[in-house]
Parts: C-alpha cells; sequence; structure tokens
C-alpha cells in the first residue's frame, strides 16, 4: 500500500523522496475533480489578518487556509505525517482540542488508505479557496485567458531548475516526471481565479467571512462584512452580470482563543445570535492555543490548485509553513463541517431548486421538438425571443446572458453536478443546454466541451469504443472548433478596434479542452483504443496552440507516454511483468520492457504495443530539451529509451541522433563536473538578453 | 523529394539502406536529400513505424472460429493482413511531420521500408502505383539476392550491384 | 566432300535431337530450385572445409564425377548415340545434345587444339551460377561450377574417353566468358576377356 | 514366338546379369543369376565379341556397322550395344526379326532407372582390377530391377 | 487428430465457392500462374534428381575427409608453402583430384558408421536442406501463387503450405496426408517419396534398405525446418523427425514399400 497520497503526488517536485511509489491510472479524474472543486472565498478584517501575521508569519487568513484547499476530507497532509513518524510519537490527534470531532473516527480507518487509491473517487471532497469576492471582481475582465503561455512556461523552466538542482542523472526519476506532468496539467486546466463569463467553476459558492473574536469582533462586524458582501454588486461598479451573491452561501468564520473556555462559549453564542438575526450559519475555528507551540510542527504542501500567479510568487519566494499537528486537525474538522454540513446541502438545495425552476420547465417547453428549436433560433438570426430578454451587453458592448437566465442557471446547475460528482445530471444538462447556446459559440463550446468531460468523468459507467468514436470524440472536435472560431471572430474583430488581445485569450481554453480530453481517454481501462485519440488532442495541441518551449516538450513526452500505454488488453499478460506493472500505473519508463527481447520474438505480441514509437518521441523529446539546454531532462529521456534501441544497430550508428545525443550529454557533464556554474547560467543569460 | 529506404530484417537489423535523391534535373536543380536533422532521425521514425506496421501485418482473423480456444499457439490465432492480390504492400502506414513511410512486406518476414520526405505539408501522399511497383521489383531483386549461396538471410546485403539496381529503381519509379 | 556434307548433317541433326529430347521426352524443374539446391551445397562445403576452396573445388569435381557415371547411361538411353569416332563430334554431342537435354543451354565449342584433342565450352548461362556472387575470399580460388568440370569427366569416363576438364575462366571472378576446357588424354581401349587376345 | 534367356554384359565383359526360361508356360521358371549358366555366359560373350570385333573390321566409312541379331537354325540372338560398353543380349526363337526396341526399352526404362538411377547399387560392376576382362562375378540383384524386368518379359514368354 | 487432405487447390477453391465471381478469379489468378511457372527457366528433373540425391554420399564424403584432420593439416601446410605457385599449378591440382568412392559405397558406409559420426553426417545433409527451404519460401511466395494467400497466417497454413507447394515444387507432388491435433503436432505423410523410389536393394533385404534410405530423409527434414525457420518457427521449439510407415492398402503399388512420416513438433511457449 502506497504512502504516497494525492497532495504529496502532486507536490512530489518539493521533496521528491518517493521513487517507486504507482499511482492509480484515473489520478487524472481526481485532479480534475479537484480543479473544478467549489471555490470558497475568504473575506477576512485587517485585524484578524495581523493577528496571524503575528502568531503565525504569514500574511492573512487568506494565505492560511490555502493550505487547507485540495482534498479536505482526506487531511492527507496529517495523514501523510502519521505515516511518517513512528508510531510512540503519534501526537494525539487534537481530538479534545475541538470537541467537535465527529471525523476523529473516520480519521482512523481512514489512515490505511489515502486519496489516491480510494476506489470512488467521488468520495474526496475537494475544495479551493480564493480571495474574497471584492478582490476577484476588481482584477481581471471576463475575457482574460485561462493561463498566459507564457507564465505557464516561466512557472515550468523554475519547476525544472528546481528538479535539476535536487536530482542527478541517476535518480529514479519515472514518478518524479509524472509528478511534474500532472502539475503542468493540473495549471494548464485551471491556473486562474478569473471569474468567467461561461462557465461557473471559479464562481465563489460559499463566501468565508471570518471575524477575530479574541479581538472582540462581535455581531455588528459581521452584519457590517455581510452586508457589504451581499450588496456589493451595487456598490461595485464592474460588478459582473453573469454574477449574483445569492448563488453564494455566506458563512461566518470565528476565529477563538482555544484555552479560554469563556471565549469559546462566547464566540457559540456568537454563532447563535448571527443565524438567529441574520440568517448566516457560523462555524468556530480555535486559531490559538497555547499547546499548538508544543506540538509538533508539520510543513504544509502547497495547494495544489493554485492560480498561476500566486504560483509563480511562491516559487520567487517559497514560505515553508509549519503549524502544529492539532491546529491542522482542527482546521479540517472545521472545514470538514463547513463541506459537509453547510457547503454540500446549500449546493443541493439549490441544485434541486433550479431542476424544479427551470430545468423541468425547460424540458417540457422544449421536449422531443429540437426541430421546431432550431426554426426558432435561425429566424430570430440565432437569438429567440425568450433569449433576447436574458442577454444584457456590457460596456465594451458584449453581449452576456445575465446571472438570472435560465441558460445561465442551467449552465450552473450542471457545473455544480459536476463540482458533486454527479455527472449523469450534468451530462444530460449539459446536453440540453448545448442546444440553447446554438448562437453563442463561446457559450456553446465551453458547454460542449464539459458534456464531453462529464461523459468521460463518469456519467457512463462504462466508455465503450464506438462511444468514443461516434460521440465523446465528435462532441470534442466540435468545442474544439467553436472555441477556434470564437477566437477568429475575435482577432477579426479586435482587428478592427484596434486592441492587442487575440487569439490566445480563447486558445487557452482550447487548449484546456484537449487536455482534458486526452488526459480522460488515458485514464480509461481500454488503452488500446482510448490512446489513439489522446494523441490526436496531445498533437492538436503542438500543432495549434500556443505554448512555450518547454511546455511543448512536456507534451512531446506525454504523447510518448500514450504511446507507451498502448498495449492490446489481450497481451497485457504476455507483456514481460515489469511493463504490465508500469502499464498499470500509467508508466512512461520503458526500460524493462525494452531489454526483454523476448516480446519482439513473441509473434502473438507483435503489433500490439507502440513501444518503439514510444522511444522515438522520448528520442524527440531528449533532443528538443538539449535544445533548451535541460540537462537532467535529456539524461532522463536517454535513460528511458537505453532499453528500446539496445542493440538495434540500424539506430545506434555513430553519425545519428541517439549518439549525438548521447556525446552532448557526456561532454555537458564533463564540463559541469569540473568548473564553472556561472559559466553556463552567463550563457542562458545572454542568450536571454538576445533575444 | 527524397527517401530513405531500408530492408529490415527479423529482429529489425538493417539489411540494407539507401537515401535516393532526386537527380539532377534539366532544370539543374540539385540534388536534394534530407536536412542534416532528419538523416540523422530518419532511422528512428523508420524504427518506430514498425509499431504500426507489425500491427497491420499481424491481426486477429475474427473469421477464424477453430482454433481460437486452443492454447497451443498463445490464446488466439493471428493471421496475416493481406487481400489477395496485394499481398505484400501496405501503402502509407505511418506519417510524422511531413513525412510519409510507406512499407512492404515480404512473407518470410522481411520488411521493406521507405520515408517520402519533403511531400506537401498538407498532404502526405504517395503515389501508391509508383511506390507499390518500387517494391516489388526491390523484392525480385532481393530473392535474387537471397538466391546467392553466400548470401545468409538477415545478413547485411553488401553487393554493389544490388546497390545499384535498387538505385536506378529509384530513379525509374521515385525521382522521374 | 561428301562425307564432310554428310558430318554436318550429322551436327544439325544433333542439334534437332537434343531439341526433340528436351522439348518432348524430358520432365522438367525450375532451373531456380536447381540453383539453389547446388547453391546450397556449396555453401556448406564452403563452412565444412571452412573456406579452402581447393578442397571444395575437389569436392565438386568428385561430387560431380559420381553424377557423371551414372548420367550418362540416361543420356545414352535417351539419345541412342553410339560412340564418337572423333573429339569434334563429342564437342558437338556434349553442347548440342548433353547441355541441352540437362541444362537446357547449348554452349559453344571453340578453341580447338591443332590436334583436335581438346575444346573449350563457353558456357554463358549457366543455370548453375545464376544469382551467385562470389565472396572476396573466394574469388580467386573458388571454381563455383567445379561440378560440371566432374560431371563431363566421369561421363566422358564411361565412353572410354579419358579426359582432363577444367575451368580457365568464370565470369564469376570477373572474367569474360565461362570457359571450361576438354582436353582428351587418350581412348580407352574396350576390354578384352581374358583369353581372348 | 519365345523368349529364352536374357543377359547384360558390362564394358568389363563381365555378365552381371542373366535370366534363362525354362518352361514356356511358366514365366517364373528358370533362374536368375545362375553359377550354372556362367560358362554360357563366356561363351556367348565371346561369340558375340568375336563377331563384332569381325563387322567392325569388314565395315569402312562413318556409318556403324553394329550387330542387331544373330540367327541360327532355331535360336535367334538379339544383341544391343551402348556407348558405354554394356550389352543387353536377349534369345528367342528364330522367327522374330527384331528385338531391338525391346531391349533398348529395357536399357532405358528399366537398367538406367533401377540400376543407374540406384543410389543402392554399383554403376561399374568391377570393383577393381582382378573383377575385369570377364573374371567378375558380381551381378544385379536388386529387387526393383528383378521385379520390373520380369513383369516386362514374362508377357512375351507365354506367348 | 483432424484430418487435413492436401488435395491441392479445391480446398482453397471450395472456400470461395460461395462467390461465383471470386471463383473465376481465383481461376484466372491460377491460370496466370501457371503461364508464370510454365515461362520459368528449366532443367532437366533429372539432373536435378541426382544433384539432390548425391548430397547424402557427399555429405559422408566430406566427413571422411574431416577425420583426417593430420592429413588436412598436411595439405594445408603444403598449399601454405606454394602459394605462389598454388595458383600455377592450381589448374593441374584439380585436373587430379582424387575421386571419392562410388556413391553406392558411401551410402553403406552411411549406415555402418557409429552413431556419432552418422549424426554428423546428417547434420550436414540437414544444413543443406535447411538452407533450401529457409529460402525457397520467398522464391514461391514471390510468384504470387494464389494458394499462397496466407490469409490465416498460422502454423497450420505453413504445414499446408509445405505439405502443397513446396513439396510439389521439390518433388513433384503434394504431401498425400496431414494430420494435426492443433498444437503444434503435425504428421506429414508421403507415401511416395519421389527421390528414393528407385533404390533398392536384393529382395529380402528390407531391413537393410531402410537403414540405407534413412539419411536421405534428413534432406527433407532440413528443408521443412528450413521453410518453419524463414516463417518464424525455429530453433529450439521446432521439432522435426522422419519414420517408415505402412503404405495404405489402397494406394497404388510403389517401388518403395514403405510411406514416410515427417513429425513436426512445434512448441511455441
Amino acid at each position: 500500500m502506497g504512502k504516497l497520497s494525492y497532495e504529496g503526488y502532486m507536490n512530489l517536485l518539493f521533496h521528491p523522496e518517493y521513487d517507486e511509489e504507482t499511482i492509480p491510472s484515473d489520478i487524472a479524474k481526481r485532479i480534475i475533480s479537484n480543479a473544478i472543486s467549489p471555490v470558497i472565498s475568504v473575506t477576512s478584517t485587517p485585524e484578524l489578518d495581523e493577528h496571524i501575521q503575528q502568531a503565525y508569519g504569514i500574511d492573512s487568513l487568506y494565505m492560511l487556509l490555502r493550505f487547507f484547499g485540495n482534498c479536505v476530507t482526506d487531511r492527507d497532509q496529517t495523514n501523510e505525517y502519521s505515516f511518517g513518524e513512528a508510531p510512540e510519537n503519534k501526537p494525539s490527534d487534537g481530538s479534545s482540542s475541538t470537541g467537535t470531532s465527529p471525523a476523529d473516527s473516520n480519521l482512523r480507518s481512514r489512515k490505511r488508505s489515502n486519496t489516491l487509491f480510494q476506489r470512488d473517487l467521488t468520495q474526496s471532497r475537494y475544495i479551493r479557496f480564493t480571495r474574497s469576492l471584492g478582490d476577484l471582481v476588481e482584477s481581471g475582465s471576463p475575457d482574460d485567458m485561462l493561463f498566459d503561455y507564457h507564465s505557464l512556461e516561466t512557472f515550468l523552466q523554475a519547476m525544472l531548475r528546481r528538479i535539476e538542482s535536487q536530482t542527478t542523472d541517476k535518480t529514479t526519476h519515472t514518478l518524479l516526471k509524472k509528478s511534474l506532468y500532472h502539475r503542468f496539467f493540473s495549471l494548464a486546466i485551471s491556473s486562474t481565479s478569473y471569474l468567467s463569463p461561461y462557465e461557473a467553476f471559479n464562481h465563489p459558492v460559499v463566501s468565508l467571512i471570518a471575524l477575530d473574536t479574541h479581538l472582540g469582533q462581535g455581531y455588528d462586524d459581521a452584519r457590517d462584512l455581510l452586508s457589504e458582501f451581499k450588496s456589493l454588486s451595487s456598490t461595485t461598479e464592474i460588478f459582473p452580470v453573469f454574477l449574483s451573491t445569492t448563488d453564494i452561501l455566506p458563512v461566518f468564520l470565528l476565529c477563538y482563543y482555544a484555552d479560554s473556555d469563556e471565549e469559546y462559549e462566547s464566540s457559540k453564542a456568537l454563532a447563535r445570535k448571527l443565524k438567529k438575526q441574520l440568517f448566516v450559519e457560523s462555524i468556530l475555528l480555535p486559531l490559538w492555543k497555547e499547546s499548538y507551540q508544543e506540538n509538533v510542527q508539520v510543513p504544509l504542501h502547497q495547494p495544489v490548485m493554485t492560480s498561476l500567479d500566486e504560483m509563480l510568487f511562491m516559487m520567487q519566494s517559497p514560505v515553508c509553513l509549519k503549524l502544529s499537528l492539532e491546529l491542522i486537525n482542527a482546521t479540517y474538522d472545521v472545514l470538514e463541517n463547513l463541506v459537509n454540513d453547510l457547503m454540500v446541502p446549500f449546493m443541493q438545495r439549490k441544485i434541486s431548486f433550479w431542476d424544479e425552476t427551470v430545468l423541468q420547465t425547460r424540458k417540457s417547453l422544449f421536449h422531443g421538438n429540437k426541430l421546431f428549436k432550431r426554426f426558432m433560433s435561425r429566424t430570430a438570426g440565432g437569438n429567440n425571443v425568450q433569449q433576447q430578454s436574458s442577454l444584457v451587453k456590457d460596456k465594451e458592448g458584449r453581449n452576456y446572458f445575465i446571472f438570472s437566465s435560465p441558460e445561465l442557471l442551467m449552465r450552473k446547475l450542471a457545473d455544480w453536478s459536476m463540482m458533486l460528482g454527479e455527472f449523469k445530471r450534468a451530462y444530460s444538462t449539459y446536453d440540453l443546454i448545448s442546444h440553447d447556446f446554438e448562437g453563442f459559440p463561446k457559450y456553446l463550446a465551453s458547454c460542449l466541451e464539459w458534456c464531453a468531460v462529464s461523459v468521460l468523468m463518469g456519467a457512463q459507467n462504462i466508455v465503450t469504443a464506438k462511444m468514443l468514436k461516434s460521440d465523446i470524440d465528435p462532441l470534442i472536435q466540435r468545442a474544439v472548433d467553436t472555441y477556434e472560431a470564437c477566437a477568429l471572430d475575435q482577432s477579426s474583430t479586435n482587428g478592427v478596434s484596434g486592441s492587442l488581445h487575440d487569439g490566445p485569450i480563447v486558445r487557452s481554453y482550447e487548449t484546456r479542452c484537449l487536455f482534458l480530453a486526452s488526459e480522460l481517454y488515458l485514464s480509461l481501462s481500454d488503452t488500446w483504443t482510448s490512446t489513439p485519440y489522446a494523441l490526436q488532442n496531445l498533437e492538436t495541441i503542438l500543432g495549434e496552440c500556443k505554448l512555450g518551449p518547454c511546455s511543448q516538450i512536456m507534451i512531446w513526452e506525454r504523447i510518448s507516454d500514450c504511446y507507451y500505454l498502448r498495449i492490446d488488453p489481450r497481451i497485457r499478460h504476455k507483456v514481460p511483468s515489469a511493463a504490465a506493472k508500469k502499464s498499470e500505473r500509467e508508466s512512461n519508463g520503458m526500460m524493462e520492457i525494452g531489454t526483454d527481447g523476448n516480446l519482439h520474438e513473441d509473434i502473438v505480441t507483435k503489433g500490439f504495443t507502440r513501444l518503439r514509437k514510444a522511444a522515438f518521441f522520448r528520442l524527440i523529446s531528449a533532443t528538443m530539451w538539449a535544445e533548451q539546454k535541460q540537462w537532467r531532462q535529456v539524461a532522463w529521456c536517454l535513460k528511458d529509451i537505453e532499453g528500446s534501441y539496445e542493440g538495434i544497430n540500424l539506430v545506434n550508428r555513430k553519425n545519428l541522433t541517439l549518439a549525438k545525443l548521447k556525446d552532448e550529454l557526456a561532454k555537458k557533464e564533463n564540463f559541469s563536473e569540473g568548473q564553472i556554474h556561472e559559466k553556463s547560467s552567463v550563457n542562458v543569460a545572454t542568450k536571454a538578453v538576445i533575444e | 523529394m527524397p527517401q530513405y529506404f531500408a530492408i529490415l530484417g527479423k529482429s529489425d537489423n538493417p539489411v540494407y539502406e539507401a537515401e535516393f535523391t532526386t537527380q539532377q534535373g534539366q532544370q539543374g536543380q540539385l540534388q536534394k536529400g534530407f536536412p542534416q536533422h532528419l538523416k540523422e532521425l530518419n532511422p528512428f521514425i523508420m524504427h518506430a513505424s514498425l509499431d504500426i506496421i507489425e500491427d497491420l501485418q499481424w491481426k486477429l482473423n475474427s473469421n477464424v472460429q477453430h482454433g481460437t480456444n486452443n492454447s497451443g499457439f498463445g490464446s488466439f490465432l493471428r493471421s496475416k493482413n493481406v487481400n489477395v492480390t496485394d499481398n505484400c504492400y501496405l501503402g502509407k502506414v505511418d506519417h510524422f511531420y511531413g513525412l510519409a513511410i510507406t512499407a512492404y512486406l515480404t512473407f518470410s518476414g522481411m520488411k521493406f521500408v521507405m520515408i517520402h520526405g519533403n511531400l506537401d505539408k498538407n498532404s502526405t501522399q504517395v503515389d501508391d502505383n509508383a511506390v507499390k511497383s518500387f517494391y516489388q521489383e526491390v523484392h525480385e531483386l532481393y530473392i535474387k539476392t537471397l538466391m546467392n549461396p553466400f548470401y545468409k538471410i538477415n545478413d547485411p546485403i553488401t553487393s554493389a550491384a544490388f546497390d545499384t539496381r535498387v538505385r536506378s529503381l529509384a530513379r525509374k519509379y521515385l525521382n522521374k | 566432300m561428301s562425307s564432310k556434307s554428310s558430318g554436318s548433317a550429322q551436327l544439325r541433326s544433333l542439334k534437332i535431337m537434343g531439341e526433340d529430347v528436351w522439348k518432348n521426352r524430358t520432365e522438367k524443374v525450375n532451373a531456380e530450385l536447381f540453383t539453389l539446391t547446388y547453391g546450397s551445397i556449396v555453401s556448406q562445403l564452403c563452412i565444412d572445409y571452412q573456406r579452402d576452396f581447393q578442397k571444395v573445388n575437389k569436392q565438386l569435381f568428385s561430387m560431380g564425377y559420381n553424377i557423371g557415371v551414372r548420367l550418362i547411361e540416361d543420356f545414352l538411353a535417351k539419345t541412342a548415340l553410339p560412340r564418337c569416332e572423333n573429339m569434334v563430334k563429342t564437342s558437338e554431342a556434349i553442347s548440342k545434345c548433353a547441355f541441352k537435354i540437362f541444362l537446357n543451354m547449348t554452349p559453344q565449342v571453340t578453341n580447338f587444339s591443332p590436334e583436335k584433342d581438346a575444346f573449350s565450352l563457353i558456357i554463358d548461362e549457366n543455370p548453375l551460377s545464376d544469382f551467385v556472387e562470389l565472396p572476396m575470399d573466394a574469388m580467386k580460388q573458388l571454381w563455383y561450377s567445379n561440378i560440371l568440370c566432374g560431371v563431363l569427366k566421369g561421363a566422358l569416363q564411361m565412353v572410354q574417353l579419358e579426359c582432363d576438364v577444367w575451368f580457365i575462366s568464370d565470369v564469376l571472378k570477373g572474367d569474360a566468358h565461362t570457359e571450361l576446357r576438354i582436353k582428351l588424354n587418350k581412348v580407352l581401349k574396350d576390354e578384352i576377356p581374358i583369353g581372348e587376345d | 514366338m519365345a523368349i529364352y534367356s536374357f543377359w547384360i554384359f558390362d564394358r568389363h565383359c563381365n555378365c552381371i546379369f542373366d535370366r534363362e526360361w525354362t518352361l514356356s508356360s511358366n514365366s517364373s521358371s528358370g533362374t536368375v543369376n545362375s553359377k550354372q549358366n556362367e560358362e554360357t555366359a563366356k561363351l556367348l560373350y565371346g561369340m558375340v565379341f568375336s563377331l563384332r570385333s569381325m563387322t567392325q573390321k569388314v565395315s569402312s566409312g562413318p556409318l556403324k556397322n553394329e550387330i542387331k541379331s544373330i540367327a541360327t537354325g532355331k535360336y535367334r540372338i538379339h544383341v544391343y550395344c551402348t556407348a558405354s560398353g554394356l550389352q543387353f543380349v536377349l534369345i528367342t526363337d528364330f522367327k522374330q526379326q527384331s528385338y531391338t526396341e525391346v531391349l533398348q526399352y529395357i536399357y532405358s526404362h528399366i537398367y538406367v532407372k533401377y540400376v543407374a538411377h540406384n543410389l543402392f547399387s554399383a554403376y561399374d560392376f568391377a570393383d577393381n582390377k582382378n573383377e575385369t576382362r570377364g573374371q567378375g562375378f558380381r551381378k544385379i540383384a536388386n529387387r526393383n530391377f528383378v521385379q520390373s524386368l520380369e513383369s516386362f518379359l514374362s508377357p512375351m514368354i507365354v506367348q | 487428430m483432424e484430418r487435413h487432405t492436401v488435395a491441392g487447390v479445391s480446398a482453397t477453391v471450395n472456400s470461395e465457392r460461395s462467390d461465383v465471381d471470386a471463383m473465376t478469379e481465383q481461376q484466372r489468378i491460377q491460370q496466370q500462374l501457371h503461364v508464370f511457372q510454365s515461362s520459368l527457366p528449366k532443367v532437366n528433373e533429372l539432373a536435378y534428381q541426382l544433384l539432390f540425391n548425391e548430397i547424402i554420399p557427399l555429405s559422408m564424403a566430406v566427413e571422411k575427409k574431416l577425420l583426417n584432420k593430420t592429413n588436412l593439416q598436411d595439405d594445408q601446410k603444403v598449399a601454405k608453402q606454394d602459394d605462389d605457385k598454388a595458383t600455377k599449378d592450381f589448374e593441374k591440382l584439380h585436373i587430379n583430384a582424387s575421386l571419392d568412392a562410388p556413391s553406392h559405397k558411401m551410402c553403406q558406409e552411411i549406415s555402418e558408421s557409429d552413431q556419432t559420426k552418422q549424426e554428423r553426417v546428417f547434420e550436414r545433409v540437414r544444413n543443406i536442406g535447411f538452407q533450401i527451404g529457409n529460402k525457397i519460401t520467398e522464391l514461391l511466395v514471390f510468384s504470387n501463387n494464389p494458394n499462397l494467400r496466407f490469409k490465416d497466417m498460422d502454423l497450420l497454413a505453413i504445414m499446408k503450405f509445405i505439405c502443397r507447394d513446396v513439396w510439389k515444387q521439390l518433388f513433384g507432388k503434394q504431401i498425400d496426408n496431414l494430420k494435426t491435433n492443433h498444437r503444434g503436432t503435425f504428421y506429414l505423410f508421403d507415401y511416395d517419396y519421389r527421390p528414393i523410389q528407385s533404390f533398392s536393394l536384393e529382395s529380402g533385404s528390407a531391413e537393410k534398405e531402410l537403414a540405407l534410405v534413412k539419411p536421405f530423409l534428413e534432406l527433407p527434414i532440413g528443408i521443412i525446418m528450413g521453410v518453419l525457420s524463414s516463417l518464424g518457427y525455429s530453433g529450439e521449439e521446432v521439432q522435426c523427425m522422419a519414420t517408415f510407415v505402412n503404405r495404405p492398402d489402397d494406394r497404388p503399388k510403389s517401388t518403395f514399400h514403405k510411406g514416410i512420416s515427417f513429425h513436426v513438433q512445434v512448441n511455441s511457449q
């Protein structure tokens, strides 16, 4: 049983000590679940932030809570730590500290497993934290791109540097590289906190309004903060039309001093009062306690899902936050309460409300009458009368559906269903409203994309080859085409207006769509059937999407991984055990396979693998890494393909790429061994200047 | 357009290799071979396409009912994927960024593979008839080589005559 | 004059006979198969004698001899030819009949010695050595088709012609022609029962 | 017409096969390669040999002058010589004019097939010098030869 | 054991019977093949037969020469000394080539040799056969023979190829009967194995005759192994041996009184 947890895996770069762990093949689904998990915006008072700064050296409550995002129910951070420690040192879990610890028994039973290996991934609840809604609204325009490929590239390069400094050519790299790729993938699909008008994944579900009861903040402060939140739409000039605070659940977070029973009681009293008078629930967090100081200090992971900007900022000045295990557990307890008792019920209530008021009427209205509807939309020049009323122009003259429009509500219903793991409902809803969006490519594209994703995530228990061919792949292609059309449209209109914004805005979503699809294809069990689709998408990314050079190489390597995974299920058992084991864990090292000559000899396995293809794309990656002077990556790639090309003199001649790369690498090693790291960095610097 | 042609043996060993270039034509066009980086990469591209070639070569034959339950030859029977008239020519089997890869199989498992370079970016089409004829004639040459008692199957073909003839076939069919 | 013209008529009839036997009274087999079989033998001998090609030559000769002594009976049975009175006629029988019947080719007879006891056969299309390319080390010493010498030696021996047979050039070695030389040493006397002389 | 005996002599003047029928009614009667026939064989060979030498002396020019048969009052001896020195001799009653074709058939279809092409059989029945010039004793005894000769000739005996 | 008659083309044609057009197409291709085959250069079958059979005594002759290792080395010394002269004297050298004993004596000697020696001779014969078989595959398939579609390229098809096409080509007849258990065991029955039909000893020495014939069967064994190897079955996994079997009563009498059964065993994995 692996020690590695989901969060541990995603943060492997920061502590590359796990070498030989396996990860499940459906890792992509977990990452996606995380990427679209409900967003909780954190509003805090300056006093509270200052208090936290003094106590923990962290700028704000938000910065603190960030570390508790991701899979809140599994407590990877504490579990991991407990595994790492000898049993007698194990702290008492702070079970007495909160008194509200229903998860305590869960905690114990769960220690044996972890997030990576749960059979049903919907059992894990993921959440993301973000800044206060006000901050969100003020930063960024609705057409901001999902990610900026320059930033992505910068991030990647930073990571590569980090890896290079922490490893050698001989490091067992398989898992590390995979983790790097998945990290890269997670950033590419969810790297912004900007609010999109077209989808609701980044729209906060809960607004956490925090008070410091220790400093005496009380009912009045709470009331003011709440009304400030509720009136945001009227007080903020640029409050987007597609957003409404009514769909966001406000919750008070009362931070108190746990050593004082008195304060605990008064906080509880405050909570009751807030509920009674403002109809808002509160949760109590024992944020301070004397014993925290003496307790075991546990270092916390960086949150997996975080915006690129934050990531880059973090990379520049890495902070390693250590908190007492007791506090961590207490925080998890509180968050678990928040999620299970407040947030999820809230979402479910909303979903069933929208379902009754919007979805059912929509269904009955157009049920079985698509032709009629199409006719309607065509005659109305793309927008029918009913839709017209839902549309509002913003001040730049762009049309948006408003928050209360049935289209957007349904979209939200689908998105929230996705968040809750109700993929079937999500699928049917996406499918339904995609017809409504026919005249609105930007809405349509996203809708089609998520329609396909919901199927692959689990709307269908079994994904057959036929479904891939006739349903899912066409959906993805249509989504990509629609995104593309949007980009063309945008650049042509912008060409007139002279704006500098162009293609990439929408293109970054297109890239995400391709990424999502390819990774989900790879998570299917019949990789023989699904890898070609994944490959096709990855190749499209390479061919059409704008990415930095290192990012592109990541894709090339992923293509290689795909080929490596392409093993006909009928011969799985025939492929040497090492390879089979690796294929289970979706490996990318093909060393073991190549060296086993039997595989080639066996007439039965002939043509049922793509190992040579895989090796070839690894080689291509190696050459490109060399161009980028990423010598560690070059070395690892060459190590991967060593076996595949061993003893085949067609490819081992002196004047061919492989030999040349090896030479170059050997030279580089001697060079860096002997002297001057500076010199090479100077080279890089001058090159940067020239560029 | 240049081509890189190779005959590969049973363990992917090169039995014969050649690069064909456009001849100096009347318009005075220069000999145009593969760019250096492709020269260095071609064998790898070819090696990679062997996966596909083998896939095409061996296909599960759904028609074969008898023997499917026999474990004697593995869990299922495999059969060669050929149609009657063009037993050996597989056509275009693979592509890689503007390169097309065609293949031809002999029954004793020798693989004739060719990378066609510099095709139109958008269409990596090859003239199947010409390429097929080329392969067939090379096959005949190969058999003649095989008939040489001093030639052992799977050994590299060193005969200069073979090389010359293959090159002239290439001129005849590929780089007219 | 008359004897000369009848001689040429005979020569012509030899040719016709050879062709007739080949066409109408011969079971045939693919020449490639023949070539392949012979090639396999030679290549095995080269391995066995560790590329000592002189030994290979000898072995091929000996093999040919053992074939020749038996093959001649078949030849005589098919053609019913009587003994030839001179080497000129023998040469024609060999080229126009024997080679035609067995290998479907007609080597050219040339280079008669002044004494008319030796001549050459120019073997242009040698089915034995079709497709053959000699390896470098064999170029100098190996007479690839040396079995033919043995066959001729054996066969001629059986009709009381004691000959030397050897190759003097071979296209496989880069020569312009493949030339096989046959030289009569003596005509063996028919045996007489003891006591009759 | 009737066949009485059949003989093969090789180029070493040895009788390598003899067959004598005693009863015309029974084709399987008589002897094969019999010791008793040794003398007869020698006499027969001597006679044919002498006659052949004589005819060769008599003739001149390129045309051959071969003996085909020798007739006596009661018998006719048919002779077929090959260039390789084999002599096939058949003794019949004197009425039959030519058995050349029969002998030729025996040579080309039976001897060539079952002796010349039989790698288990010698092609030369004199193993050394001492067995030449009529002093040899080896015979064609192989099953196939005897059988097919028998089945070829027996219909002629019964007649 | 399932029986497979290898009755020539009829099997192939039968499978296509459903489609009349295909059948005529098939016939057309057959026709083409026939024309093509007869257009190929030919030699006398007898010359081939003698060459083919002579391989066995030859192998024994080679074996004997190799056994005289000491002599051999002496020879080499001499040869080396007058290397210059060698080319000059060469013509003479081979004219005086020492002749081996007549073939029938060689055959005799093989059967009288001890087992190790015999095995070495057999191996030589098999090697020659192997080379023939190994290369003949490509030769036969290239002629676009419609029988050789290899549509179901399994072991059975390869065996049928051997029975039908290889045998026909080499011996002018097909294997009479093929049996298999579909698990890698095959029996190929040839009741009139051509090359040995002329062979016989005096009657009453049947045992000895069989012993003499034995080495001649190593050649087709080698050929079968060669064909299998060229089609991907080689080495340890393939075994082949020949035994004498009684000929079925309903067959016309043949000169050799036993049929041959080639037992091929292929163990993949």
